[in-house]
């Protein structure tokens, strides 16, 4: 998209009720949303859209809900969920959407800060939780629920289906129409606060990020038209509704640009239900792409020799050229046609079977992806780029622009958003979209934000010689060893990570003698790599201590060190020694975020022995852990967990320099 | 009532009055009952060691004759023959064994049915490239099987015995009795019995499933090389031949598929009861011809009664 | 596993593609024969295939063919399988067939009804639809020299020669099928008329070889004399059966189907004297099997063996070819044209003349009675010999007997006017 | 490889249900249809429509028939040529009483008389199973043939014993009987095959074909759940002997013209059962695969094999040899096939087609 | 949907109070061949209660469920079911009446989906005649697309919409039984017989299915009579427990009376009689 083309569109609303009303009018029959529901998709136009809000929203007031009440939106992806936000809106309460999957103690901290007066529930099991924690949420008043599975039975003070408080708003527009409402929500807009956002927050407690109105709007209309997203569109809800971009790109952006939102019947069947929508603008984090990757080599490997061979031929040709294609560079005509070849018998069915035959184009974000992934799916020509986000930016900060894609860095500078690098090297930004501020939480907002309008993103970075920014690590990660060589722990995490065999790494070395790591089996990968070698093993412990698999990470490893070796900054930082850990790092155990962000600290502390063991020179560590299961029972597992040495190398960027 | 005349009182009117002729009747049903009784044998024995329904049966009986008759065509003298054939079937239930029921192991019935319907195909194609399709007559007096027939009298009429068929009625009591000897004595027969209780319980003792199926291919094989023999001696050995083992059929639903006593009273039942009914009920009444399903319907009619057969075991049905 | 499905599926269509068109030259005459050397009655399929392509083979080494036209016979194996007969029928008629001998009742029924449409007339020589023989309902259809009817009238007056039919119960076993089952009607005409009682025994094709019980049946019911329309594996078991119940030999007469040498050679001495229909020689004392011998058995160009020549059935499949070659002749003489057509045969199979003087020269004096086509009359009128097993071959013991035209006609006029009134748009000729 | 399903999403429940759900599957049928209808019709001559397009048709729609009681509800049965014998019969009796009718009325009606009669053999599958249904099966089979023997009533007291297709026309083209116009007879035959292939399909797929799928795979839990065995046996018996019955007198009319009792003997029975089995119980698209295999196949082979093997070697094989080598490729076929893909040839298409469509993935 | 829809009803209506006898088993005796399953056993189920039976292997648990739903036929005794008397019936009777059940061993439609196999419970709620099934459009059509809603209901109702389409062959045990249940309940019963639902699966799966039972039992009123082995979840499970040995009744009543109840202890503990 042109630089110039800066001017408003037609028509700018200034909240999404507002957005609503004009989609009704203007795009009255194209589908607003669609749900799997039942087996088959339900669609609603944006003309059903708004009448159901509309009859959400008067229904909420009715009840008695009003301007500023905070309502708690707890479940997956639903239409009437994400009616909630705009039925909110509408009446001036704000939506308070929250991690459905998060345990109660947690959801009850953030309703209990947020002072939700109404919780908006997917199903039973919502509401029972809700139900649990209503003694701690002293504002609690109301519980709604979508699904009335099991519930309506239930003798509950308050206790409301959305469809019910629909038929109470019906009721109203029948007999007063809606003018009163719509005057409701003309007024807001501007710095109001449209939306409030709990950061799953990777060291304390989550803070609740209020976004205004502009803030979305803005920043919406600003990536719709960068990404030259229109009503013809359609997305696939699949990420928490409590999580920024989820926020922007399936309500926000959808509302404003009027495109299509597709929600899938269950995380389980969200693949295939991909698959039946393809949708056309698609975002996930780089967990999702190296899983669909690992999805495709592993069941490549099951394929016929003959097959393997096309695959391996035709990627290989498109690692060629694939990229040049899509960047419009020129390619020899040969080249071309096998291209063309490769697309008719390769690419093409490699993109259907993944549900972006359609894809316009798509986004990665919130970690670093490898480079080999990243170029996998641009080679087959879906048009994947990096952005940099945070929540309190209303996500965009950077993105990279069309023909403009590297692996490693996350593009230029959105548009609107000014950056530059504090001395420290950490990032900071300015834009329309940053936040309004943390709620209840001005000292954090005043160390977040500046007065100029800066905001801290937390991240060490740099801006290239093509403009490009590139992050490092976290600011506060980035330390030194005791001899004074840098350490960027996300740094050498990723590379890991990289591997296929890797699913998760933990590395420690700030301020300690040496650098080493924690490394995670992917158990798919690893469990397939075990079947074809006849590796034979009776649980996920077993698999990881097995010597074969920790011989296989060692070589991963080595070969870290060996790329570290080569890079000025980082060769001090070689790995020393490392140990596969025996489970997998879960969010249930509070190891991980629900965005499945590594939470150090507590790493720290829970494998403290462990890490103590890496740097005493042990050759292994017997170690009990406490999990807890799905259904919230708590048990113990142990180990004794093997720690290795890893293979170092010499620094070689002082040779290659001397070469030169 | 002129029907119900014919149906009840005619009949045994004729009985009666012609006792040579009823002798005779009963003489002839004996016989065939023999034979047919015989061709059951061979699909009892499959059945019993495998769980296969072997279509085939009825195109080994014409196989093993012709080979017989082709050997001794080419001037082998007729007890070398007989040996050579036997050699040819033992080969054949080798092949069988081995490219066939090998690979089709643990597979529903209706496939293995079907497959032996493959065999069929193949032995009756392969049987007139290698012998050609003419009718041929069967060696009888060069195996030294009898010729000629006895006469009884009996109240003013005759019932003629033909001593090939007394032969045919020996050979295949003495069959009979070996194979029930050979199943009940000897290590292999016992093994058979159990892998019709339970494949897996005869794995476990160390016997060779394959083993078994070779042996009792070849013992239907041979069954099937004697019914050759003694029914081409009655016509002459032709691929037509091989219909007349479909009679086998309602000869098992009577008797039980896997019940060798059964295969033997099925066959006599059956055999007595279609010369009986042709006779006395076919003929006057349906103008004749009935016996090409009259052994049907009355295997139809049996299994409405009692649908495990006569010595089939009742089952309990378990959910 | 599947890769070689496809492999393989990828070579038949491949294979699929190599197109076989058989071209003939221009002075060639194309005569299919659907032959049966496999399935139940290859007994008699074999023979008469060898004896009818070995006449013709012998015309062209002889006479380089008929008028100096080649003859090409173009055999299809039918397994005596009516819906193989149709196939071979569409396979070959667009080579330019000049007529069809089906060799099977079924076959030649399916073909009836597609003669006037392809324009290609059916020789079922001695079998088929009887009714066919009356030309100006069936102008398509021929079955010289003697329809079923015919021979069944020729039998019943042999009988009468031989002591008289009056007050005798004649037995009549049958393979029940349409075949077997053709003479009844004339069998219940004439019973009154000659003065004899007939009863029926009827074989299934499944108990072809297990015909105890029928004979059970026939000594109760004591005939003087048996009859049989029998055909393959059926003759031998029949007569083992007579034998066996001591049933007189000699008045036990068989069509000319039930006494081939391949029907008579498993039972042996124990079938000597029993009789049968023909209508063809037997043996190779004739000038025209001769030089079929010296012309393409001693060349190596037949299939059969030197054995088999002159026997029952391969001398019937000559005589079928001969007729064929005389229609051929007339139809060159009647058109002028040296390649015919199959229009063209069907004049040439109304008008040939086969009498004494032609057979003698053909070379083939005393091998059949003279057979006079005509419009009206598509059997000719053949007259049938009897011959007798003598324990090892099949012995003339009869001169030729004419059938009983005046009764069988009628007959046969009533049964084509009955078949032609369940056609709609039939066409009939009228033969002034 | 072609499969491009994403996108394809269904919004309703009629949509998710449909025959053909995959677009492109939709495009196939067209185009097979246009193929059925136009170009063989165009470019076909009498021998491939006669000997191979017609027959091919009609054991197909025969060995429906079959799946439907075999491959559906469980039921083994060997009389199918006898119930197509029926239909035969019955189509030729009509014909003859009410010549004034149209013969095609007449052919779905033998079907009618085609399932009284497959119900009534039908009766002793509420009793037996397996392999001593298909005795009773064979009885029925032996019995009727005896019949159409016996009962020269059936045959019109013909002297032949034979039936014939008599001449009738339709929209003033003949269709049956001597001088019947081929490639009108090939159309009429493909329409009722695809007008009662798709019927079939909607009755499998409906409530009685759940019924009689739940006889087939449990049917003790099939009692439990409410079906009554007598319905659902005696109604697969009715409508598989209706199609083999339709099956018959398109034989007799559309294709042979005229007909003996042996032409619906027990071979034919052991024929149709093979082209269900090979081409795969419980599918109809296998009724098409195996009746193309066992019907075509022995034709190719006798047609192109003695040209071929006089053009490619030195030797020369006769017609007749090529018919028995042809049934040796058939034999030791269906064994290989019966070890490779015991579910036959629709199941290896299903597998085919699931490689298409995850392809270029192996699952 | 429309209001006139089929679709599972909050409850199963069958006219019968909760808490009002629901079957009644009087006397029943069954024996094989001389050798006895079943010696005169009576005993009632309530509307709307979890009834098991319990008892050691070969104590003719199975059996008593065969009786009730009609597949086997008792020499002796009667059964009143919803008032109706009765001593032998088809089982396909039996479903008609409101008696639905799941195997064992679990007996599904191998050759199905799952959704079809659920559609097949509705089999007794499906009536369009066999010319509507032919001609497909419109009424059948119709018909199936309202039954497949109230399928897509029990689909959602047990959690099992990503193996929908899935032949039901190829699902681990675990779903099998889910499947089951689903196509058990599909039928609407008034009465729901299961056998022993939780064989053969891990503590998750059996807690699953624990609350499945529970949910049905609370949502729709189904009156569940099962047959268990795991004493925990009968406990905890059922309303009231009867306890069978050697086909005889030694024990009824609530489960906690069964649990000290000395006849059962011994049964347990295998003490010889």
């Amino acid at each position: 998209m042109s630089q110039e083309d800066k001017a408003p569109r037609s028509g700018q609303q200034s909240t999404f009720a507002g957005y609503l009303a004009l989609n009704a009018k203007r795009f009255a029959e194209r589908p607003a949303f669609r749900h799997k529901d039942h087996g088959i998709w339900k669609t609603w136009n944006w003309a059903q859209a708004f009448e159901e809000v509309r009859a959400y929203s008067m229904g909420l007031r009715k009840l008695g809900l009003k301007s500023g009440d905070k309502i708690a939106i707890v479940g997956q992806n639903r239409p009437r969920l994400y009616w909630t936000f705009c039925a909110a809106q509408a009446i001036g309460a704000i939506p308070v959407p929250v991690y459905a999957d998060s345990v109660a103690e947690e959801m009850a901290f953030v309703l209990e800060h947020a002072e939700v007066v109404a919780a908006v529930c997917q199903n039973q099991e919502q509401v029972d939780k809700i139900d649990s924690i209503r003694d701690e949420v002293k504002t609690l008043k109301y519980i709604f629920y979508d699904e009335p599975r099991g519930l309506r039975d239930y003798d509950m003070k308050n206790l409301h289906g959305i469809s019910d408080v629909q038929e109470i708003g019906r009721a109203i527009f029948t007999e007063k129409g809606d003018e009163a409402w719509r005057k409701g929500f003309a007024k807001l807009g501007g710095d109001d606060v449209a939306v409030m956002l709990y950061t799953s927050g990777t060291t304390g407690r989550p803070k609740g990020v209020m976004l205004s109105y502009e803030n979305l709007i803005k920043s919406a209309d600003n990536a719709n038209r960068f990404d030259n997203l229109n009503e013809h569109d359609e997305i696939i809800a699949y990420l928490p509704l409590a999580w920024v971009g989820d926020h922007v790109f399936s309500y926000a952006q959808s509302y404003v640009a009027g495109y299509c939102v597709c929600c899938p019947e269950s995380p389980e069947t969200a693949d295939h239900d991909r698959l039946e929508i393809a949708p056309t603008y698609f975002f996930a984090p780089p967990r999702v792409f190296e899983t669909m990757l690992t999805n495709i080599n592993v069941r490549m490997q099951d394929a016929s020799n003959i097959k393997q061979k096309m695959f391996s031929y035709f990627m290989d040709h498109a690692r060629k050229v694939g990229e040049p294609i899509l960047n419009n560079k020129d390619v020899g005509f040969m080249d071309k046609l096998k291209y063309k070849l490769g697309e008719f018998l390769v690419y093409a069915p490699l993109k259907n079977r993944m549900g972006m035959s359609k894809m316009k184009v798509g986004y990665t974000a919130g970690e670093a992806i490898g480079p080999e992934i990243f170029s996998f799916y641009r080679s087959l020509g879906l048009n994947l780029k990096q952005l940099y986000g945070q929540t309190e930016a209303s996500v965009y900060i950077s993105a990279q622009p069309d023909g403009q894609i590297r692996a490693d860095t996350v593009g230029k500078p959105s548009p609107d958003v000014e950056i530059k690098i504090a001395k420290s090297g950490e990032v900071l930004y300015r834009s329309p979209g940053v936040f309004v501020g943390y709620f209840k939480n001005d000292k954090a907002t005043r160390e977040t934000k500046t007065k100029e309008g800066w905001v801290h993103t937390g991240d060490a970075g740099f801006i290239d010689g093509e403009g490009h920014l590139r992050i490092i690590d976290r600011a506060k990660d980035v330390g030194k060893l005791k001899d004074g060589s840098l350490f960027a722990p996300k740094y050498i995490e990723n590379k890991l990570k990289f591997y296929s065999n890797i699913k998760e790494v933990v590395a420690f070395g700030d301020d300690r003698d040496q650098c080493c790591v924690f490394l995670n089996i992917d158990l798919t990968s690893v469990g397939n790599w075990a079947e074809r070698n006849n590796v034979s093993y009776a649980s996920y412990q077993e698999l990881t201590q097995h010597p074969l698999v920790i011989k296989m990470m060692g070589e991963h490893v080595a070969q870290v060190n060996k790329d570290l070796a080569s890079e000025e900054m980082m060769s001090g930082s070689q790995i020393a020694r490392f140990l596969v850990l025996h489970k997998e790092l879960d969010p249930d155990d509070g190891e991980m975020t629900r965005t499945m962000k590594v939470r150090r600290p507590f790493i720290t502390e829970r494998y403290g022995d462990l890490i103590e063991a890496l740097y005493d020179g042990s050759k292994e560590k017997f170690i009990e852990t406490e999990v807890v299961f799905e259904d919230g029972r708590k048990g113990g597992i142990s180990a004794t967990v093997s720690i290795l040495d890893a293979e170092m190398f010499a620094p070689t960027h002082a040779l290659k320099e001397a070469a030169e | 009532m002129e029907l119900l005349k014919q149906i009840f009182i005619e009949p045994f009117e004729t009985m009666y009055a012609l006792p040579d002729l009823l002798l005779q009747t009963l003489w002839e049903g004996f016989v065939s009952g023999t034979l047919y009784s015989l061709i059951a044998l061979g699909f009892v024995l499959i059945f019993k060691a495998s769980g296969v329904f072997n279509f085939a049966q009825g195109i080994m009986v014409v196989f093993a004759a012709l080979c017989l008759v082709g050997i001794h065509a080419l001037g082998v003298p007729a007890y070398l023959a007989l040996i050579l054939t036997l050699g040819v079937m033992a080969l054949l239930a080798m092949s069988v064994v081995q490219f066939v029921m090998k690979p089709l192991v643990n597979q529903p019935d209706i496939i293995l049915f079907m497959s032996t319907i493959g065999i069929t195909f193949i032995l009756i194609a392969g049987g007139q490239i290698i012998f050609g399709g003419e009718p041929k007559a069967m060696i009888t007096e060069e195996l030294g099987l009898p010729t000629g027939s006895s006469v009884l009298e009996v109240s003013g009429g005759i019932v003629i015995f033909q001593h090939i068929d007394i032969a045919a009625a020996i050979i295949a009591a003495i069959l009979i009795a070996g194979l029930a000897l050979f199943f009940n004595k000897t290590k292999i027969g016992r093994a058979l019995r159990a892998v019709a209780d339970d494949h897996q319980a005869a794995l476990s003792v160390g016997i060779s499933l394959e083993q078994i199926w070779v042996v009792v291919w070849f013992a239907a094989g041979v069954v099937a090389l004697t019914a050759g023999i003694l029914w081409a001696a009655k016509s002459d050995v032709s691929f037509a031949l091989q219909v007349i083992a479909l009679k086998a059929l309602p000869v098992l639903v009577l008797g039980g598929f896997t019940s060798i006593p059964g295969a033997i009273i099925g066959g006599l039942i059956i055999g007595f009861g279609e010369k009986l009914f042709d006779l006395y009920w076919g003929v006057p009444l349906l103008g004749g011809g009935t016996e090409s399903w009259f052994a049907f319907i009355i295997a139809l009619l049996f299994l409405l009664y009692r649908p495990e057969g006569l010595f089939g075991e009742k089952l309990i049905e378990r959910i | 596993m599947l890769k070689k499905l496809i492999l393989g599926a990828a070579a038949i269509a491949v294979a699929s593609t190599v197109q076989v068109t058989t071209s003939y030259a221009e002075d060639t005459l194309y005569i299919p024969s659907l032959s049966y050397r496999t399935g139940p009655f290859a007994g008699a399929g074999t023979p008469i295939a060898n004896g009818f392509a070995d006449y013709f083979n012998m015309l062209n080494a002889r006479d380089g063919g008929i008028g100096g036209a080649k003859l090409v016979v173009g055999e299809c194996e039918t397994a005596y399988n009516a819906q193989k007969g149709v196939e071979c029928y569409e396979a070959t008629k667009g080579n330019g067939a000049l007529a069809y001998n089906p060799y099977s009742t079924g076959i030649t029924l399916q073909l009836i009804p597609k003669a006037p449409v392809d324009k290609i007339p059916v020789l079922s020589m001695g079998y088929g639809l009887s009714a066919a023989a009356v030309g100006e309902k069936f102008p398509w259809t021929f079955n010289y020299p003697a329809s079923y009817w015919s021979q069944m009238s020729s039998i019943l007056q042999y009988i009468d020669s031989q002591g008289g039919i009056k007050g005798k119960k004649i037995g009549f076993i049958y393979l029940d099928v349409g075949y077997g089952k053709e003479p009844i009607p004339l069998l219940d005409k004439l019973a009154p008329e000659m003065g004899f009682e007939w009863v029926g025994f009827p074989v299934g094709v499944k108990e072809m070889q297990n015909q105890s019980a029928t004979w059970l049946n026939v000594r109760k019911e004591r005939p003087d004399w048996m009859v049989a329309w029998s055909f393959g594996a059926m003759t031998p078991t029949a007569v083992k059966e007579a034998a066996k119940i001591r049933f007189p030999m000699d008045k036990f007469i068989g069509n000319w189907w039930s006494g081939a040498h391949a029907d008579l050679e498993p039972v042996g001495e124990a079938g000597k004297g029993y009789k049968a229909a023909n209508f063809s020689g037997v043996g190779t004392d004739f000038p025209a099997l001769q030089d079929v011998i010296k012309h393409v058995v001693d060349a190596g160009n037949s299939q059969a063996a030197k054995d088999d020549i002159g026997k029952v059935n391969y001398n019937r499949g000559l005589f079928n070819a001969v007729i064929m070659a005389e229609a051929i002749a007339a139809a060159q003489k009647a058109t002028g044209k040296v390649k015919i057509t199959g229009e063209d045969m069907r004049l040439g199979l109304e008008t040939f003349v086969l009498d004494e003087a032609r057979l003698k020269e053909i070379g083939l004096e005393g091998f059949t009675a003279p057979i006079k086509a005509s419009c009206k009359d598509h059997e000719g009128a053949g007259s049938i010999f009897i011959q007798q097993w003598d324990g090892s071959d099949w012995k003339r013991t009869s001169d030729l007997i004419a059938p009983m035209t005046d009764v069988v006609r009628p007959l046969l006029e009533e049964a084509a006017e009955k078949y032609v009134g369940e056609q709609t748009g039939w066409k009939t000729q009228s033969c002034g | 490889m072609f499969y491009r399903e994403a996108g394809q999403f269904k919004a309703t429940y009629e949509a998710d249900s449909a025959k053909f759900p995959i677009f492109q599957d939709k495009l196939f049928i067209w185009f097979y249809l246009v193929i059925g209808f136009v170009a063989i019709p165009l470019l076909g001559n009498e021998f491939f429509l006669g000997a191979i397009m017609i027959p091919f048709l009609v054991f197909t729609l025969a060995a429906i028939g079959l799946n439907i009681l075999t491959g559906f509800t469980g039921q083994i049965s060997l009389g199918s040529g006898a119930f197509m014998g029926v239909g035969a019969y019955a189509c030729y009796k009509m014909t003859l009483a009410y010549p004034e009718v149209n013969i095609l009325i007449f052919i779905f009606a033998s079907g009618i008389f085609s399932a009284i009669v497959g119900v009534f053999f039908g009766l002793p599958s509420l009793r037996i199973k397996g392999f001593y249904l298909v005795v009773s099966t064979l009885a029925a089979q032996f019995f009727l043939e005896w019949a159409f023997q016996r009962i020269p009533w059936l045959y019109n007291y013909n002297n032949t014993g034979a039936i014939d297709g008599v001449s009738r026309w339709l929209f003033g083209i003949q269709i049956t009987g001597g001088g019947a116009d081929r490639t009108a007879q090939y159309i009429v035959c493909l329409a009722i095959v695809v007008v009662m292939t798709w019927f079939a399909s909607n009755i499998i797929s409906g409530r009685i074909g759940r019924s009689w799928m739940m006889i087939r795979d449990m049917d003790i839990a099939a009692e439990l759940m409410g079906v009554r065995p007598l319905y659902a046996k005696l109604s697969a018996f009715a409508v598989s002997s209706f199609y083999c019955g339709v099956a018959g007198s398109m034989m007799v009319f559309l294709w042979l013209g005229a007909a003996e009792p042996e032409s619906f003997d027990y071979n034919h029975s052991f024929e149709i059962l093979f082209m269900v089995i090979l081409g795969g119980l419980g599918s109809l698209l296998g009724c098409f695969l195996g009746a193309a295999v066992i019907w075509i196949l022995p034709i190719l082979i006798r047609e192109w094999l003695p040209p071929l093997i006089d053009k490619i070697t030195p030797w020369v094989i006769t017609s007749s040899t090529a018919d028995l080598v042809s049934d040796i490729i058939i034999g030791i076929m269906i064994v290989v096939f019966l070890i490779m893909e015991p579910h036959g040839l629709a199941r290896l298409w299903a597998i085919i087609k699931q490689k298409l469509r995850v392809w270029p993935f192996p699952y | 949907m429309n209001a006139h829809d089929p679709h599972l009803s909050t409850k199963f209506d069958d006219g019968i109070a909760p808490g009002e006898e629901l079957l009644h088993v009087d006397n029943i005796s069954l024996s094989f061949g001389g050798v006895k399953a079943i010696t005169d056993i009576s005993f009632d189920v309530l509307k709307g209660e979890i009834r098991a039976i319990i008892g050691p292997n070969g104590a003719g648990k199975t059996s008593m469920l065969n009786v009730i739903n009609g597949f086997y036929h008792p020499q002796e005794g009667t059964i009143t079911f919803r008032g109706e008397k009765r001593r032998k019936m088809k089982p396909y009777q039996a479903a008609s009446s409101g008696i639905s059940r799941t195997f064992q061993n679990v007996a599904l439609f191998a050759g199905m989906s799952t959704l079809d196999n659920i559609m097949a419970g509705r089999t007794l709620k499906m009536h369009k005649n066999f010319f509507w099934q032919m001609w497909r459009q419109g009424p059948a059509l119709q018909e199936e697309i309202l039954h497949r809603k109230v399928v897509e209901e029990i689909i959602e109702f047990l959690e099992i919409e990503a193996i929908r389409k899935e032949p039901v062959g190829t699902l681990p045990y675990g779903l099998q039984k889910r499947v089951e249940l689903g196509r058990a309940l599909a039928a609407e019963p008034d009465l729901l017989l299961l056998d022993e639902p939780m064989a053969g699966m891990n503590l998750e799966e059996k807690e699953d299915m624990s609350r499945f039972i529970i949910d049905v039992n609370q949502q729709y009123g189904t009156t569940i009579a099962l047959i268990e082995h795991d004493m925990g979840v009968v406990m905890d499970l059922a309303d009231r427990v009867i306890v069978l040995d050697y086909g005889k009744k030694i024990g009824d009543g609530l489960p906690h009376e069964v649990q000290s109840n000395q006849d059962v202890i011994d049964a347990y503990l295998g003490v010889s009689h």
